[in-house]
């Protein structure tokens, strides 16, 4: 209901829920979606990460300018498209936001305590991560997804991630699979991806991280696999930890080859 | 609602003590009305005449009411003017848009919905008032997902 | 502070499609707080004037089309808001 | 929970290539935090949860057998009528709130049903993961066994489903004895918008 009551408040009404045939339903959603995908805020966000990715922050005064996502220091052009991938300077495999963790930590010289304090903002005030997120996946842009699949830790991750996402254990038994498992099913009217399959995986990770229209938010990969695993009834999965890190590591090493084209717009 | 009144008459008082030069119209009596007929009337639009050479262009349903992507063009010789009223929201005037010299009656931009409604758009041409209407259906997403 | 706008105004078939994007919280809730005059101009011309309510969407996005135009014509687009915040934007035609 | 063990040694699982859901289970120890209500102690898995998870929830039908009968002991039938309030049956099926670290503890949660099954007609906006149970009660009656049945299957679907991905609304504690009567209520009684 929070998402709803700032709207709510004003719209004393309540939001009707409309049967309609399903199939024109389904095409008159999809117009919608492209509608305010046509019409989105999405760009404010990567202006705004741009201005903080050329901010001088931390005890060593220094931008995120010479950041190396893969491709050199200060490449972005397609650098999002090939994450997450294998480091050597930090011998593990990181998606966008641990990677961007590991420079404000090295080049910054911030703490880790410090630079995680606030990774989830809100519609008011968006977070570092979100801005930075959205700035830096803008950059890859028709790139086509390539997440490292070749050394054996990213080989690894990818492993660890297909298990946990068939992994069933927290307070309500449930994996991702108890959702994102069988085709055509919803929770309430939300069509649910079923994200192991490679055509349901590509339209859904070439369009993270992406802007929620519901609440006005601005919201990363991160934050996704966090959400999920609230409503899944587990404790919370630590900020860029090897866990989350390896879920979006098969999720994008199973949408391979799909053109990058956020970042999206969502309901 | 009352609390939105007041503060719709605050906001106004907010612009009233601003230095002139910063000064813009606001039309407090139309935005201010409560039913499409009132707010109609605050335009001096009471009885537009249907058209059919107002184009409408907007989902048939909206996922969420916070955003309702629509497109306007009006084909109407001469238009100067375009309002949007949205029937059910508490205030049905959405916006004005005055074209002058230079502009095409054109807008798009995306609005609130409070729950499904005819979504009216109203032209001014050649000093006349046109109406064109589309319904829109607002539905919700699932829980929270 | 105002936040961050951005503009991108492109020749469409003759004539000049304006695509603009404010970072405005546009509240429904007390405190009221939501732009109510969006202004476009055309080389220093005043082209659209409008009056908005806080029923436009959070974060603002309103394309205008402008006859002819040329490459390198200066689009200025402004906002001012209930409280007398505003901002603008100007940039060339594309 | 012996027995469990016994078949898994003996059946050949389908191999998630290295990870075996013990080491999936030290990575989220390591990896995940409490939060609020969310304590580290819902990572552990438990036998139905291990055998559903190394069997791709397809666990052999005797292992099955054995651990349902296991949780059907769980089940705490309360004594008299099983039917409760379908009015405030169907505002519990409505709220998907309960056990998550955004909630409070202790606040009464709901039974989230409208985001799997379709219940009342007049609820569109409902999910499909589970199946319809539109005119549940009207299909099926509203007798004592199935009063007991659907009381059951609520409290803890495992018992008549062990890789079922219902949750166990009674024994999670999602849900108390009356929310349970009043969603059986919701399913079962003539009166209730489900059977009209």
């Amino acid at each position: 209901m929070t998402r709803l009551s700032r709207i709510g408040l004003f719209f004393v009404g309540a939001l009707a829920c409309v049967p309609l045939v399903a199939q024109d339903a389904k095409k008159e959603i999809q117009r919608y979606q492209q509608m305010i995908a046509e019409g989105s805020p999405v760009e404010l966000f990567e202006l705004g990460g741009e201005e903080l990715w050329k901010k001088p922050q931390g005890p060593n005064s220094a931008s995120l300018e010479k950041c190396d996502l893969g491709l050199g220091p200060g490449v972005l052009k397609s650098a999002y498209a090939r994450l997450p991938r294998y480091f050597k300077d930090a011998d593990r495999v990181m998606d966008l936001e641990s990677r961007l963790l590991h420079c404000m930590t090295t080049l910054q010289g911030r703490s880790r305590e410090e630079a995680t304090r606030r990774v989830f903002g809100n519609e008011n005030q968006p977070s570092e991560m979100e801005y930075l997120s959205a700035y830096v996946a803008g950059q890859s842009r028709g790139f086509k997804l390539a997440a490292g699949a070749a050394h054996p830790k990213e080989k690894e991750a990818y492993q660890l991630g297909k298990a946990l996402y068939f992994h069933r254990a927290g307070a309500w038994d449930m994996s991702c699979a108890s959702c994102h498992g069988d085709e055509g099913k919803r929770i309430r009217m939300q069509e649910l991806p079923v994200l192991y399959k490679p055509q349901f995986a590509r339209p859904i990770m070439a369009t993270w991280p992406a802007y929620r229209v519901s609440n006005s938010q601005f919201k990363t990969m991160q934050w996704r696999i966090n959400d999920c695993y609230r409503q899944m009834r587990y404790p919370e999965p630590t900020f860029a930890s090897d866990a989350t890190v390896a879920l979006t590591a098969f999720l994008t090493v199973t949408a391979a080859g799909e053109p990058y084209r956020g970042p999206g717009t969502k309901r | 609602m009352d609390t939105i009144r007041r503060s719709l008459a605050a906001a106004l008082g907010v612009l009233l003590v601003k230095p002139l030069a910063a000064l813009a119209a606001w039309n407090n009596q139309a935005f201010g009305a409560k039913s499409a007929a009132d707010a109609l009337k605050s335009l001096g639009a009471s009885t537009p005449a249907p058209s059919k050479e107002i184009a409408i262009e907007a989902p048939q349903i909206a996922e969420n009411g916070a955003v309702v992507p629509i497109e306007i063009t009006s084909h109407l010789p001469g238009t100067t003017s375009i309002a949007v009223l949205i029937e059910k929201n508490p205030f049905p005037l959405a916006g004005k848009f005055d074209f002058k010299e230079g502009a095409l009656p054109f807008v798009k931009l995306n609005v609130k919905m409070g729950e499904s409604s005819d979504v009216r758009v109203i032209a001014v041409a050649g000093g006349r008032h046109y109406v064109a209407t589309k319904e829109i259906k607002v539905t919700i997403g699932g829980c929270g997902g | 502070m105002a936040g961050p706008m951005k503009m991108r105004a492109t020749i469409l078939g003759g004539n000049t499609e304006v695509r603009v994007l404010i970072t405005h919280p546009m509240t429904t809730v007390q405190p009221l707080h939501f732009i109510q005059n969006v202004t476009v101009k055309h080389n220093g011309r005043t082209v659209v004037e409008s009056e908005i309510s806080q029923a436009v969407s959070r974060n603002p996005v309103f394309s205008f089309r402008l006859k002819g135009g040329a490459k390198g014509d200066r689009i200025e687009v402004s906002w001012l808001d209930n409280k007398g915040e505003s901002n603008k934007i100007e940039s060339a035609v594309a | 929970m012996r027995k469990a063990l016994f078949f898994l040694a003996l059946c050949a699982w389908p191999a998630f290539a290295d990870y075996t859901s013990q080491d999936v289970q030290r990575v989220m120890q390591r990896d995940f935090h409490a939060r609020g209500q969310a304590t580290m102690d819902r990572v552990l898995q438990d036998g139905l949860q291990r055998v559903c998870t190394e069997s791709g929830d397809k666990p052999p039908a005797g292992l099955a057998k054995a651990l349902e009968a296991d949780q059907l002991k769980t089940i705490d039938f309360p004594g008299g009528s099983l039917i409760g309030d379908w009015k405030r049956g169907e505002r519990i099926a409505q709220v998907g709130r309960g056990l998550q670290w955004t909630d409070s503890a202790g606040a009464p949660g709901g039974g989230s049903c409208y985001n799997c099954h379709q219940l009342s007609p007049q609820e569109t906006s409902h999910g499909t993961l589970g199946p319809s149970l539109l005119r549940f009660g009207a299909v099926r009656g509203s007798g004592p066994e199935m009063q007991r049945y659907v009381y059951g299957k609520i409290y803890n679907a495992k018992a008549y489903n062990l890789c079922s991905q219902m949750p166990r609304l009674g024994y999670s504690g999602t849900l108390s004895a009356e929310q349970i009567k009043d969603l059986v209520a919701l399913l079962l009684d003539p009166a209730s918008p489900v059977n009209r």
